[in-house]
């Protein structure tokens, strides 16, 4: 039989064969180097196996228990956003070389993903406008951390600057990992939305690395030019949080004195799938090339000299400097990563461009249709913040109830902002549903003591 | 083969973004870019031929046999992929209300304790990326573990034999380093140990079974040592294929356990990632798991922000559901069977090491568990041939080459897992294929040197890709590099 | 640019240059061939183009409006099933070589599709007992017409016997092909549900070919052997049309007698796609080979003799034979013949075995559950007919208004069945499904005259 | 490579059904099976594999330029692959009542409207399932509207050029068949047709442009002759890629039209189907079309079963309705720029035609529409090169050979159709391989004799397979084919 999933392929005369092969009269004798008293000595405590079909419909009966953008008009966004995702992109993620395939070791069979590698390093490089891009990152968040740990070293300091307008969860990742690596974080609290240039040029002041979010949490445009400039007064590295959808339109990080530039992928081909899996992308400047965690690809020739792909700068590594490697990382997020060449490719420079102007226009006429005060009252690229006179929690909870996800309740993150809702629009989104967001918010922001329908 | 930014022609394009009729604001003067990216500008037939050329040059476990050691290169049901494309999972928003992702939150509380029972230890969290990164996390975690207690402790031992990951994980966490040796059955040395471990160590990082494919024998006595020290034990899980229903790390005595999902539970590599690395751990270590974890309220399911003694977070959201998904559908498909998983992927690794060792040294003589380590040494030293040139020779098998010169114990290292998915014939074919070409490398090395013979390029330069990088293309300032026949 | 769509790609220098190679000063010239009093004038009235994502949300709200198996519990069957498809399927039906080739005219660039072809004959041969199968045909109704050509002109003879419990949709569309083949249809009324083979025998007298289903339109089983004795004895050519998904269990045809196998392939591999595409499958034996209509895939060596697979018998066919063919038939189902193909190997013949089993065992349980009266008193496969209190189509729309879709009213059919529900199971039914459908049918069936609820 | 069959081992299997735990009836005596149908036995690994490798072994548009002549194998979007697989779309049954398959009824009503103005004529049928079925229903319905009148006609004309189908569809439908004439222009013979046209025929078959890929210059003439006598012209849709949104068939004289789907509107061509072939038809033939047809009642839409005069039904329910969905949605992509999409469709292959004709013999020199005919005559006569031999050099430039031999009236014939969708880089590698040919042929006439030289199998024989047919696997009895190589 091949086992209760069908994965399996030993058929008893398989099994016996093989035993013999080995020399042994029963699985058991393979077994006998783990001593008895590790044994587990009963079945696993775990469900009874499912055919595929019974399978799906298990699957099936939980994912409907999902608001998902098919059931919910969702307005959510504060780092993962709703944008489409091609069709060409299912058509290569799910195609079974690139799929199944791991780390390519051995270039020779692997010619394909390593190129694809070398092409989508080749976009984030022109997207960013930095020299180097590595392989991927876990997402937005440890990429943020990876930059520190190139910082700690480069530098030598050891103190890391955030402006507070950065993703909190980047943040929080970034606090998690400093002490480890020897090192401190300060947050430079935001001016009305965003950050003062002269503030984090104080904090900046022999730190390791300044690090701004472009645009920043809040939705809002940051004046990036001037907080890099700030941090690279300071002998810090000036690192950029950037959403890759917004490079069609917003200056490169590398054309504005950034050492490195950092982000979160899934806006560039990713399912938003409740959080992951997605990609970070993390590009620098020549100079941190042996600093980089991760896989790198680089172009070479073979034994008649022609064109091919290697990992290279292997030396970097784990598997070869181990305590000294610039990381520890090794499965990374290729395949997402390359879901993110794919959609580039698809977009091109015009439709990056358009997808940008899109999100542009749609947030603009949301933030005058919505009908609620703006918390900041500045430039924004595809998500801003309103007040509610109610707590913002439960304005989304009476909205839900009307089938709009209205958005991201703040004050989850920020002290003081109970009434700020994080209302974020995609190229996904029309007119028309903004106005019907505009009616909903209308509806359900009545304030009523015991929150009852107003 | 072209670039696809090779192929890029003024004006053309795929995809064109919705353009609702509305005003485009202005941006602010100096955030405005001045030169747009210089993306490919293709049509999308050049794409979809593009990337199905990549796929034809790339060789997954689809493809064929591909015996990565330490990897566990299984076969990715399919099923696992369509229900992770099931729209209430993949459009599914991280930040949703707990209210509105009470499928999905039950589907990972269901994975936390179905991992917690395989490991034999309560408190799983399912943020890390992957395994190196729930490497880091447990270290962090014996951190927070120690601090709360007061104690101070430095130090982190390895085997000699631990994977890459373990020493650079432990310089990331902030620890000294201190290496184990192994004996010549391939256990822990216990004496080296018993004089390493003192009051400054935080604990031990092992394999079990190890990199060698071998289970530690003394893994009780190695667990004593470093508790009755006070120091905790980590498990690394990459090897866990070995032993799910058959053995438990918390059973073995260890205190912290990271599953790699997409080795054991068969989340596809994706050519490298992604991965998912969760990690479970004793009573005593959970208050510090990182924030959130899914917990159970009665009927409902939520998201628990609130740890205060946590670490904080080390990913974003909740970890990469969308390998949650495939990972606990494939364990759905098993339920206890599990077990029987585990039976064959030993099985399949010791009927290829039983018909190989009289062609290649063992090094270890044991049965092995998953995978076992061959070594090219006398090849070698015999006919000039290496591990690498075994190597590239079987590419010309279509075999994807088992891991080789790791662990460093070995010279001349083959590290070969079957997996349990593969048949017997699948099996007979590599054992033929490393047979011929111990032949060959006696009868006419040449053939083996110069592999591979059936593949787009023949053996690249990575000393001149290291020396003057190339890692990202130059928009024609050609360097008259001739690309590779398709 | 490259096209509205993004699915052109000469730009204005490509179309220049081109327009110069050719010689003319514009694409005008190269349409002077066409008279203007034929040329359209003015552009097409259709609606505007829609950038993917935009065409994606239309569909999406297009396929909204239909109640399908994600929103509704069904139990409609009449000939079209909801079997499990098997993911394996998906896989290799969207993979790009097999989606995007087309008949292997030129063997050694097709060797793939020709031997994937090669086995689905097989498996079909294995399946129904014959030794030909062609390499589909349009659907489950074309082949019956297909047969009936064959025995036109294998037998000499012009009548074309049908048991009416055939299922209609065959029926027509035999009865829509055969004047073309000079042929005239009778049909054999059911006796209480099945054929009666006296009856039969006396119909195929002197006929060409004897039609019968195994099992029904009723879902009953047919005593199958005895009409193809019957249709035989006549001297017609006995010829079953079979359900693929039965024949783990039931005998196969090519068994007891009969001349050809045909059958709708729709269960076995494919969606059920509102009725299309699906494939209909057409075995015979030996001595049919060269009146089979379609693709024939043979083995053969090449030049150094391995083995390759070619098309076959090509003398049968339109684009040799032309008026003297044996079919019009070029484009079939091939690709979803292939995904019949990659079921039957995912089943395997003990999973057939199984499936068959589910279907049978739900059948009994549903037919003593739903509690209405059994219209016919005989052994089933997986569909059976019920008696409603009130017109069958009533009770339909009353229990969709409840989610359940109870089955097919076949009345629409069978005259004086206007009370009869076709109530057909597949092993994506459950038992908890079928006491769901048996609590609707308890509260909708209830007799009032106004037809509002009782 | 070996057959999936052959892969088979007792015991292994993929695929479990549920089983709900009910009792299972007993079948009736003389009804059971008695021995299982041989179906492969093996895991789901090894259907992956075989069927990856069975795909890599297959050329399809996705692989590379495929000219295949009469065929239009443009590009498929990929959008239109995730358009079909909707669950509102795909797990629809056809049984639904109209009120559960509104999205579904406006989609087809849409397509219906929109084919009527493609092709100029008020009503259409979607039901027939390929371009054969579309011209065996137009015979159909000839035959119907004859009756209806009283006209006794039995004869049907077609062209010298047409292709099989259209002769073996006047058979089918019981109708004698009359060819007529291709001057040498290309343009039917007016005074073949003059003499050959009376009250008994009933119509004429016609592809305009032709199977030359010439549009027919005296088309208003034709209609004239036929309409004059009280016949009826059918449209061969399979060309109307050259000529949407530029020249209607309804307005050029046809009264009847089937469209390819699979053709000129991008449904995959799936290695030999599925495809679609509506018709439409003149309001005097409406009466006569195939239930049921998509109505549309104010705001809702149906399925109207209740034509009395219909000639019955054609297939099963309502047509290959995923075809529906995805020519739909490659025709809402392009709206009215769909005249466009013919305007680089004609560029492309008068493109290739100016460049090529020089070296290949061009019988009609005239600009072409979307295809265009050479001759490998030359060749043949001056070195043996025959039309077959340069097909199969092609496969060497991993370029799929244009249909060959066809259409009869031009010898060694090689018909080529790019498509709109090539760039001018894949027209241009395409013009230097025919023309490396060319020379070869001069030069080094074995090497296109003996081609593909880069292929899986060499030349198979044809003759062989047609005379000792073997069209099954015969499971063992051995005939000691060797598999061609993996
Ligand atoms: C023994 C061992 N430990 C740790 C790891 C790291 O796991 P991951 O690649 O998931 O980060 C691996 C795999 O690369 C491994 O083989
Ligand atoms: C000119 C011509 N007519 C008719 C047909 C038949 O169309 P189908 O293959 O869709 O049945 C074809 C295509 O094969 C064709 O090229």
């Amino acid at each position: 039989m091949s086992g209760p999933a069908g994965y399996l392929s030993q058929t008893g005369a398989d099994r016996d064969e093989m035993l013999k092969a080995i020399g042994v009269d029963s699985l058991d004798e393979l077994f006998a180097q783990v001593p008895a008293a590790v044994r587990l000595d009963r079945e696993l405590d775990v469900p009874p196996p499912l055919g595929e079909a019974d399978l799906v419909r298990h699957l099936e009966s939980l994912a409907a228990r999902n608001a998902a953008v098919d059931t919910e008009l969702s307005f959510l966004g504060a780092g993962i956003y709703d944008h489409y995702v091609p069709a060409v992109v299912d058509t290569f993620l799910s195609r079974g070389e690139l799929l199944t395939a791991y780390t390519p070791y051995q270039p020779e069979m692997s010619q394909g993903i390593l190129q694809a590698i070398f092409e989508y390093q080749t976009a984030i490089c022109e997207l960013t406008g930095m020299d180097v891009s590595n392989a991927s990152g876990y997402d937005g968040c440890t990429v943020a951390a990876d930059a520190c740990f190139i910082a700690r070293h480069h530098t030598g300091k050891t103190r890391v600057v955030l402006a507070e307008a950065v993703n909190p969860q980047v943040r929080q990742v970034v606090k998690t990992y400093a002490p480890g690596f020897g090192m401190e974080v300060v947050e430079v609290p935001h001016d009305g939305g965003a950050t003062d240039p002269e503030r984090f040029a104080e904090a900046c002041a022999d730190a390791a690395i300044g690090l701004f979010q472009q645009p920043n949490v809040f939705g809002v445009l940051e004046p990036a030019p001037d907080l890099a400039a700030a941090a690279a007064a300071g002998g810090a590295l000036a690192v950029a949080h950037v959403d890759p959808v917004s490079l069609g339109l917003l200056e490169a990080p590398g054309n504005y004195g950034c050492a490195m530039a950092i982000g979160e992928g899934q806006s560039l081909g990713c399912y938003q799938s409740y959080g992951g899996p997605h990609y970070g992308f993390l590009a620098a400047r020549k100079e941190f090339i042996r600093r980089m965690p991760g896989r790198i690809v680089g172009e070479t020739v073979d034994l008649e000299g022609r064109r091919g792909f290697v990992l290279t700068l292997q030396t970097r590594e784990q598997h070869i400097r181990r305590e000294k490697a610039t990381s520890n990382i090794t499965t990374n997020q290729t395949l997402l990563a390359l879901g993110g060449l794919i959609t580039l490719c698809w977009l091109g420079p015009q439709g990056l461009r358009e997808l940008g102007e899109t999100c542009l226009a749609l947030t603009a006429y949301a933030k005058e249709r919505v009908g609620l005060p703006l918390v900041f009252d500045r430039p924004t690229f595809k998500e801003f913040a309103v007040r509610t006179p109610i707590d913002a929690r439960e304005v989304v909870r009476r909205a839900r109830e009307r089938g709009v996800h209205p958005g991201y309740p703040i004050g989850r993150d920020y002290e003081g902002m109970d009434d700020v809702l994080l209302v974020a629009l995609t190229e996904r989104r029309t007119k028309e549903d903004v106005d019907r967001l505009a009616e909903v918010l209308a509806e359900v922001s009545g304030k009523t003591k015991d929150g009852s329908w107003s | 083969m072209e670039l696809i930014f090779e192929k890029s022609r003024p004006g053309r394009r795929a995809g064109r973004p919705p353009r609702p009729d509305l005003p485009v604001p202005a941006l602010p003067e100096g955030l405005r870019r001045e030169q747009p990216p210089r993306l490919p500008e293709v049509p999308e037939n050049e794409i979809v031929r593009h990337f199905t050329a990549l796929a034809d040059r790339t060789f997954g476990v689809d493809t064929g046999f591909y015996p990565l050691g330490s990897c566990t290169m299984k076969h990715n049901p399919r099923v696992n992929e369509r229900a992770a494309a099931m729209p209430g999972f993949r459009d599914l928003h991280p930040l949703q209300e707990d209210a509105g992702a009470q499928g999905a939150l039950e589907l990972a509380w269901q994975l936390q304790e179905i991992l917690a029972e395989i490991a034999g230890l309560p408190a799983v969290t399912l943020q890390p990326a992957a395994g190196s990164q729930g490497e880091l996390t447990g270290l962090m975690l014996m951190r927070a573990y120690f601090a709360d207690r007061g104690e101070e402790r430095d130090t982190i031992i390895t085997a000699d034999t631990a994977h890459g990951t373990n020493p650079a994980s432990v310089t990331m966490a902030g620890y000294k380093l201190e290496k184990v040796a192994t004996t010549d059955r391939g256990n822990l040395d216990l004496a080296d140990l018993r004089a390493k471990v003192d009051e400054r160590t935080a604990g031990l990082m092992l394999t079990n079974p190890s990199t060698l494919g071998l289970f530690d024998e003394g893994i009780e006595e190695v667990a004593e040592i470093f508790h009755s020290q006070g120091a905790l034990l980590y498990y690394d899980g990459a090897n866990l294929n070995a032993v799910v229903g058959l053995s438990r790390p918390g059973d073995m005595g260890f205190d912290i356990v990271h599953y790699n999902l997409h080795k054991t539970f068969s989340q596809p590599h994706g050519g490298g990632g992604p991965g998912g690395g969760p990690v479970a751990v004793r009573e005593a270590i959970a208050p510090f798991l990182p924030a959130p974890v899914v917990v159970r309220d009665g009927e409902g399911f939520r998201l628990d922000h609130d740890l205060p003694k946590s670490i904080g977070r080390v990913r974003g959201f909740a970890g990469p559901f969308g390998v949650f998904v495939r990972s606990y559908a494939f364990i759905r498909a098993y339920g206890p069977a599990l077990r029987e998983m585990s039976e064959m992927a030993v099985l399949n690794a010791n009927y290829l090491l039983a018909r190989l060792k009289d062609v290649y040294e063992l090094p270890y003589d044991r049965h092995c568990m998953h995978e076992f380590v061959l070594s090219a040494r006398a090849l070698k030293r015999e006919h000039g041939v290496s591990a690498l040139d075994v190597a590239k020779r079987l590419m010309d098998f279509d075999i994807h080459p088992p891991t080789i010169y790791f662990p460093l114990v070995v010279p001349e290292a083959h590290m070969i897992e079957p997996t349990e998915t593969e048949t017997k014939e699948r099996l007979d074919e590599f054992v033929d294929a490393m047979r011929t070409i111990a032949e060959e490398a006696a009868t006419s090395p040449e053939t083996v040197h110069e592999a591979p013979h059936s593949r787009p390029v023949r053996r690249l330069d990575e000393v001149r890709a290291a020396k003057e990088p190339v890692v990202k293309h130059d928009f024609g300032e050609a360097k008259g590099l001739v690309p590779a026949a398709r």
